[in-house]
């Protein structure tokens, strides 16, 4: 009965319809749509905003940086043609002629110098892109020169992810200064594009999908044959991989690690497992004199190295690369991933020895353990929720009891990044997007302190503090010669698993799951870059 | 007596339980002639609405008839097919409902009522249905009927909406008309005329009718010939003369006792003590017997067949000359 | 009537003015809207700033006065997480929801009512008792369960229907309807069905108790009893009369099914103001959440209102006299 | 039954009662004990629902494992099937979920917080709903008319929206992660405040009625009080509607939490409900893994479907036009 009625609805709904067709001219279907789907959204669409993987690959293909990588994370000219150091502390950039942005303006030198400026400027997420005391010189309409303090080996490290916006569009749209990152006011920047990158963004409904069309007016040459690229926002895992499958999206991001045999298993797709470059760890704040949200008053427990030794060894890391992540994780030693540093395999991981925990907890006087709260979120790495219950059971071996607060990306991120640091003990993922380890030493491990504009410890939600790895820090930036410059570094990554600074966890298997329509090239980034995929025509 | 229009022969009826089957109507037979008013009476349920309902075809389960036979003018009804039966129903048969109030439906204007019960016996296209039902509702004395025609049931006061339920059953000129407690619900005053409407339009049209009362009164006025029901029963059956005046069933006598008169202030059946069975517990013999006054032993034991006495027939021992003589 | 309807159009307004202070309420009070705006470390000074600049120094009629103001100007602030014009926002995810809620109170109606219908006059047959079945379980299983299950096997097991979003869309002015695509109109099928399985359950018992208590009345006994065609009876003067109540509650839990499709929206990804709601939930975005509040009060009531005109259409009765109070 | 017309078995008029039964006389006059007897349905939901109820009092008792504290998980654990299946091993003999928490014991804590939750929410909005019935019945006027509309008003909402609400509003107000007491103080306080409707009005039309009566007006000729008259004499009339009504909003209550933990904004992972349980089992749907979404599907539709069936019959059987 239920069927027939089915039929009937069908059939009206389909003469409705029918009807409407007449009225209303169809769009012309596009030949070659690539559809895809994320677990997340794409947060905004002005490039400062926010550095999260995700949202820096897909304004990648509408934005263009001077300097970009290619398939190998190598250099290469991007709207810079080329460049060289005429003194060590000079950078000159031969930008590309004939270069136009969305809408239509030619690219020139002054959009680089107001892209210098506002990718530096308060509310930007990052100002650490370009070096502080770099300074931008207009040659002439086609050549920029930068001026640096002092000489910067690493200074283009990440140009890469600075990417180039159009200084009149900007200043005419009310744009000129990067989005807050607690704004209530709408920018335009947020919810409008106008890059130089091979694909135009034609629609963006925040948290629902963006449509991405090719830019007919594109300076290069693309490598993909799209038309148009369709990203819709899936958050439910299961609901994900059912679209991969049936073919409903010929690309998923991730694909949970408990369904990847399935898709492999289909025939249609395939699970693409790239070397994961972000490091999952945990951070322990240490910076406040008393614990938030802590059973223990009037002291911080963290503040006790045996403390934070002693959560370091209760945590077993192995059962949790095999179990949570199913085998899907390298456990790491170290704040970043073996790929990014090649002197990795000579730092070991301490393993798990819950009793010698017990011992350090009860020496720091803690026998019967503490409370705390730990922040973990929950859409934001692979089965991060989960890893963050695993981590809340192994402590209760130690006695202490953790509350586990497991948010969505949004309010995590709003709760325990700057300025507030709202958190006691949190999970994080990062990788540095310089691909070089002074990041870390810099970003994630650097001393915080209040109104310093470097963007040094921007990222050391924990408050951890050593003066010596600073100094270690800045050396690494200015040393040219590999060998030092390595040796540099593993002094200052022993120097923080010496004091038990941070918990390293692992480096996650991060899937994809694709069409086997679809042709592209995952780079060890994971950067999905439009510009690289190409699918079967139909 | 005229033609017969209406036979009933020891109709059965029953209701099928958890615990096996009641009979509500047990053996009931009468006619009913043509024009003539056959008045039906008892307490309340004694079995007279069934009866109603039995003729028309209207028992719901899990009623059924279980046994006898109907003929309308005769041509036998009991064991037609549903379509059959239904296109006997207010074509041949006309039914009028004790409340007027709740008799039509609400959602539908009288006219259009009307309409579609004379399209559903008749060939009458649409507009000659409508002037038929306004020659309808004229008939039973609706004043104004081509404005009337198109109100609805609640436009309409009791009187008058039981006098469109009238001309309902009289829409499709049938030879029976069956009235179950037509008049209960309306106020004294209306009650007379609709009595003297029913009348009127019956001698007019040759119509019998079965008119269900537990209203004495109405009978006295009204009917031709009456039969007293008793517990699913034909007590007595007789002209209305002859039962009233001098009614010869103790049921029969104790219930005319119930016609207020000057020289009786009596309550209603004060004078026979009990009430009416159960249907799961009717006694043996004559169902009347735990409260008959005059009972002797056979009533107990041997159920009574009705017998001719003087122009009525009674089912009541007493009257069985044969058995007194032995 | 015309009284009835401005009675009600006035309630309508109050219902609504309430609602707009809970609205305003929420959007005042829950969360300190100046913490939302700054971090922690904002001095004192700063912060006092930013609350005149809101103007949440003012007298509270007076920040509702501008509140009410802005909200009827479509001013509903700016969502915290979108950092976009809630009334754009919701705006964008409009249609989607009101093309899902339009589809399942479609199904919900006709295979409710038909299902409803069918249980009532086939009482004693296995389908009606199957039926009655499915709608125990409709009634008893949460929606998710239900949407999860239509998922595992329509989309995962058999590989037939899409299991989320809404296809592909076409974009008419301002409005994106997926009525126009095979992909859009395959993607409403399971969504609508979980969204209108609960409604369905509850107007098929409705209309099945309806019905039977229908069936029982004076003027269905009265239509037989005129011998139309059982069609006639069944389809024309009780289905009729039966949904004039079933309207009225169907017409309530139907303005609830907007509200209901938070859950579906979210099992089948349906990128509605559901979803939009519930993220704000998850996300503590308040302007969403007291907007969302809003825009579903305006829905309700005017659903009720359009209920309450259409119950006049449909029952002469109220046409006239005052209403019944239900 | 027959058509009502049709005046088979009418009872004789029975002589007006002078005194009112007792109250164990009226069930049995009820037939509500042989109604129940004789339907097998009934009997089947009762039987499903003490033995709900019944796993999930002793839940502590006899779950292998209590799941709700972390020390007792163990990863190692973690996917294993049923027991039934190869790679099960006692004692999961339901198998366990992504953090090795014992399915069985999952459910049998799901179902006892589903049931606490459940009965406290109604509970508490029997409570305000009677109360609030009673006011607004024996006081009418302009507190009558006020609670009525804002009766009206709640109806206008599902009580699954003016639960998110309660719950987003609630995290508004106090911001960061509540502890699990107070979270289910709080959706016991959502569900609270979406279902008194019904009892306020129900009990409102009773005492409208009964406050007519001779014999109120005798008691308060008396000099009883009207707190007392209300309890005394309208309360005990309303019993039967107002036991219906909340064994039907049993199974809505269970629901809601259900939906508000699969949402998200319930109970959370580490301490599960049923509908927590669901949701994470939602992610293994596709994996294999389905008896950590089926087995606490099972359980709440089980469950539901049993409070169902009872208060439905509850319903026929009090309800005297349909009999």
């Amino acid at each position: 009965m239920s069927r027939s009625t089915l039929k009937i609805l069908a059939r009206g709904v389909a003469a409705g319809a029918v009807a409407t067709f007449a009225l209303a001219a169809l769009p012309a279907q596009a030949a070659n749509v690539f559809r895809f789907a994320f677990q997340g959204d794409l947060k905004s669409l002005d490039p400062y905003s926010l550095k999260e993987s995700f949202t820096e690959g897909m304004q990648q293909a509408a934005y263009e940086s001077l300097v970009t990588l290619d398939k190998n994370l190598k250099f290469a000219p991007g709207l810079a043609e080329s460049w060289e150091t005429p003194e060590p502390t000079r950078w000159r950039f031969h930008l590309r002629k004939n270069v136009k942005f969305h809408d239509g303006t030619p690219f020139t030198a002054d959009d680089v110098l107001f892209s210098a400026q506002r990718v530096r400027a308060s509310g930007s997420n990052f100002t650490t892109n370009v070096p502080s005391d770099a300074e931008f010189v207009k040659v002439d309409d086609y050549t920029v020169d930068m001026v640096l303090k002092k000489p910067n080996p690493i200074a283009l490290a990440q140009f890469p992810t600075w990417l180039i916006m159009s200084k009149a569009w900007s200043e005419k749209n009310g744009a000129a200064q990067p989005t807050p990152a607690n704004a209530t006011s709408p920018s335009y920047a947020t919810l409008h594009e106008n890059g130089t990158g091979p694909f135009v963004i034609a629609e963006h409904q925040p948290g629902v999908k963006t449509v991405f069309k090719k830019f007919d007016g594109y300076w290069g040459k693309a490598e993909s044959n799209l038309d148009e690229a369709v990203l819709t926002t899936i958050a439910n895992p299961a609901t994900r991989v059912a679209a991969l499958l049936s073919g409903e999206v010929d690309w998923i991001d991730p694909v949970p690690l408990q369904d990847q045999q399935r898709v492999n298993a289909s025939g249609t797709a395939i699970v693409m497992a790239g070397p994961e470059l972000r490091t999952i760890f945990l951070g322990m704040d240490q910076d406040r004199d008393e614990l938030k949200d802590s059973s223990v008053k009037g002291k911080n427990p963290f503040k006790d190295i045996k403390v934070r030794e002693a959560f370091y060894l209760a945590i077993d890391e192995e059962t949790i690369a095999k179990r949570v992540m199913r085998g899907q994780a390298v456990p790491s030693a170290l704040m970043i991933a073996p790929a990014l540093y090649d002197r990795a395999s000579e730092i070991k991981r301490p393993a798990t020895d819950l009793k010698k925990a017990k011992e350090l907890m009860a020496q720091a006087g803690y026998p019967d353990g503490f409370t705390l709260t730990m922040d973990c979120p929950n859409d934001r790495y692979v089965n991060d929720e989960a890893i963050c219950q695993a981590v809340v059971s192994m402590l209760a071996r130690i006695n202490v009891k953790v509350n586990l607060n497991a948010q969505p990306k949004a309010k995590y991120f709003a709760k325990v990044l700057a300025p507030n640091y709202d958190t006691s003990f949190y999970l994080l993922g990062w990788t540095p997007s310089s691909l070089d380890s002074h990041n870390i030493l810099f970003e994630i491990v650097g001393c915080r302190k209040p109104g310093d504009k470097s963007g040094r410890g921007s990222w050391n939600l924990a408050g951890y503090c050593d003066p010596k790895i600073d100094e270690i820090a800045d050396k690494v930036e200015g040393e040219t010669d590999k060998t030092k410059r390595d040796a540099l570094i593993k002094e200052g990554f022993e120097t923080l698993n010496a004091d038990w600074g941070y918990i390293p966890l692992h480096q996650q298997a991060l899937a994809w799951g694709v069409s086997k329509k679809v042709h592209l090239t995952q780079r060890a980034d994971n950067l999905l870059l439009l510009y690289w995929v190409s699918k079967d025509p139909q | 007596m005229s033609e017969t229009i209406l036979s009933v022969r020891d109709l059965t009826v029953a209701f099928d339980t958890r615990r096996g089957p009641l009979t509500a109507i047990d053996r009931v037979s009468f006619d009913i002639g043509r024009g003539e008013i056959l008045g039906v009476v008892g307490e309340s349920g004694a079995g007279k609405s069934v009866t109603g309902s039995a003729v028309i075809g209207l028992i719901d389960r899990p009623g059924r008839i279980a046994g006898g036979a109907i003929h309308l003018r005769g041509e036998r009804i009991d064991n037609l097919s549903p379509e059959a039966m239904r296109r006997v129903r207010g074509k041949r048969i006309g039914m009028i409902f004790q409340d007027p109030l709740t008799s039509l439906d609400p959602l539908f204007r009288v006219g259009d009522q009307i309409v579609e019960t004379l399209r559903a016996h008749t060939k009458l296209s649409a507009k000659a249905a409508r002037t038929r039902a306004i020659d309808l509702l004229a008939e039973v004395g609706i004043p104004a009927p081509e404005r009337r025609i198109d109100g609805y049931p609640h436009e309409f006061s009791g009187g008058m909406r039981q006098r469109v339920v009238i001309a309902l059953a009289l829409a499709a000129e049938p030879e029976l008309i069956i009235a179950d407690e037509p008049t209960t619900a309306l106020d004294v005053s209306v009650q007379a005329q609709i009595i003297t409407l029913l009348k009127r339009l019956c001698r007019e049209h040759g119509t019998a009718v079965m008119l269900v009362t537990h209203d004495m009164g109405v009978i006295a006025e009204a009917a031709d010939r009456v039969a007293v029901m008793y517990a699913g029963r034909v007590a007595e059956i007789g002209p209305v003369a002859a039962v009233v005046r001098e009614p010869h069933h103790p049921y029969a006598v104790g219930l005319m006792g119930a016609i207020p008169t000057l020289s009786q202030e009596a309550d209603r059946l004060s004078q026979i003590p009990g009430s009416m069975p159960r249907l799961t517990a009717i006694p043996k013999g004559c169902a009347f017997n735990p409260r008959c006054p005059k009972v002797f032993a056979r009533c107990r034991i041997e159920r009574p067949e009705p017998i001719l006495v003087g122009a009525s027939r009674v089912a009541c021992h007493l009257y069985d000359v044969t058995e007194k003589a032995a | 009537m015309l009284a009835f309807l401005l009675r009600r159009v006035i309630q309508a307004a109050a219902v609504l003015a309430v609602v707009g202070l809970i609205a305003f309420s929420m959007f005042r009070f829950a969360g300190d809207p100046v913490n939302q705006i700054v971090g922690p470390d904002t001095p004192a000074s700063e912060r006092a700033e930013i609350r005149k600049s809101l103007g949440l120094d003012d007298p509270v009629l007076v920040q509702f006065a501008r509140y009410a103001g802005d909200v009827v100007r479509g001013r509903l602030g700016i969502s915290y997480q979108f950092r976009q014009p809630v009334s754009q926002l919701l705006a964008e995810r409009m249609p989607a929801t009101l093309e899902l809620a339009f589809c399942a109170t479609v199904f919900a109606l006709v295979v409710g009512v038909l299902m409803g219908v069918f249980c009532a006059l086939r009482r004693d047959s296995w389908l009606a008792g199957l039926f009655q079945a499915v709608s125990l379980i409709g009634i008893s299983l949460p929606t998710f369960l239900i949407g999860i299950l239509l998922i595992y096997l329509f989309s995962v097991t058999l590989g037939w229907l899409p299991s989320y979003g809404r296809g592909d869309t076409v974009r008419l002015g301002w409005w994106t309807t997926g009525f126009l695509t095979w992909s859009g109109l395959k993607a409403l099928i399971l969504p609508s069905i979980t969204l209108g399985l609960f409604q369905m359950t509850l107007i098929m018992r409705l209309v099945r108790a309806e019905m039977l208590e229908v069936l029982r009345t004076d003027y269905i006994r009265f239509a037989r009893a005129r011998g139309l065609s059982t069609r006639a009876v069944h389809l024309r003067h009780a289905l009729k009369n039966t949904l004039v109540p079933v309207i009225t509650i169907a017409g309530l839990q139907l303005g609830s099914v907007i509200a209901f499709s938070i859950i579906t929206e979210t099992v089948f990804q349906w990128p509605g103001m559901g979803l939009l709601f519930v993220q704000a939930v998850q996300n503590v975005d308040i302007p969403i959440m007291s907007a969302y509040l809003l825009l579903v009060a305006l829905i309700f009531v005017t659903i009720n209102l359009v209920v309450d005109i259409l119950y006049t259409v449909v029952d002469p009765r109220l046409r006239l006299s005052s209403p019944r109070t239900a | 039954m027959s058509g009502r017309d049709i005046d088979v078995g009418d009872a004789p008029p029975v002589p007006l009662q002078v005194a009112s039964p007792g109250r164990l006389a009226r069930w049995r006059d009820s037939d509500l004990l042989a109604s129940f007897l004789g339907s097998k349905t009934a009997m089947a939901a009762l039987l499903a629902t003490v033995l709900m109820v019944g796993l999930a009092v002793a839940a502590p008792l006899i779950s292998p494992q209590n799941p709700y504290d972390p020390a007792q998980l163990d990863l190692i654990n973690s996917n294993l099937p049923p027991i039934w299946q190869a790679d099960g091993q006692a004692p999961f003999y339901l198998g366990t979920d992504d953090q090795g928490r014992d399915v069985l014991s999952a459910v049998l804590y799901g179902l006892r917080l589903s049931l606490i939750v459940g009965v406290l929410g109604v509970i508490t909005s029997g409570v305000l709903g009677i109360a609030l019935g009673l006011v607004a019945g024996y006081a009418g006027g302009a507190l009558d008319t006020l609670i009525m509309r804002v009766a009206d008003v709640q109806l206008t909402f599902p009580a699954i929206l003016i639960a998110l609400v309660v719950d987003g509003v609630a995290r508004a107000s106090f911001g960061g992660a509540l502890d699990v007491g107070p979270l289910i103080g709080l959706i016991v306080i959502s569900i609270g405040l979406s279902f008194w409707v019904q009892y306020a009005r129900t009990v409102r039309s009773s005492v409208m009625v009964e406050k007519g009566k001779d014999y109120v007006q005798a008691a308060r000729l008396i000099g009883l009080t009207p707190p007392v008259i209300l309890v005394r004499h309208v309360l005990p009339n309303v019993t039967g509607p107002v036991f219906v009504i909340a064994t039907i909003n049993l199974a809505l209550a269970i629901i809601t939490e259900a939906t508000l933990s699969f949402l998200g904004t319930g109970l959370p992972e580490t301490m599960p409900s049923l509908g927590t349980l669901i949701r994470t089992g939602n992610r293994f749907l596709f994996s294999g893994e389905w008896w950590i979404v089926a087995f606490p599907g099972l359980a709440l539709a089980g469950l539901v479907i049993a409070i169902n069936l009872l208060g439905d019959w509850l319903r026929d059987a009090l309800n005297p036009k349909l009999q």
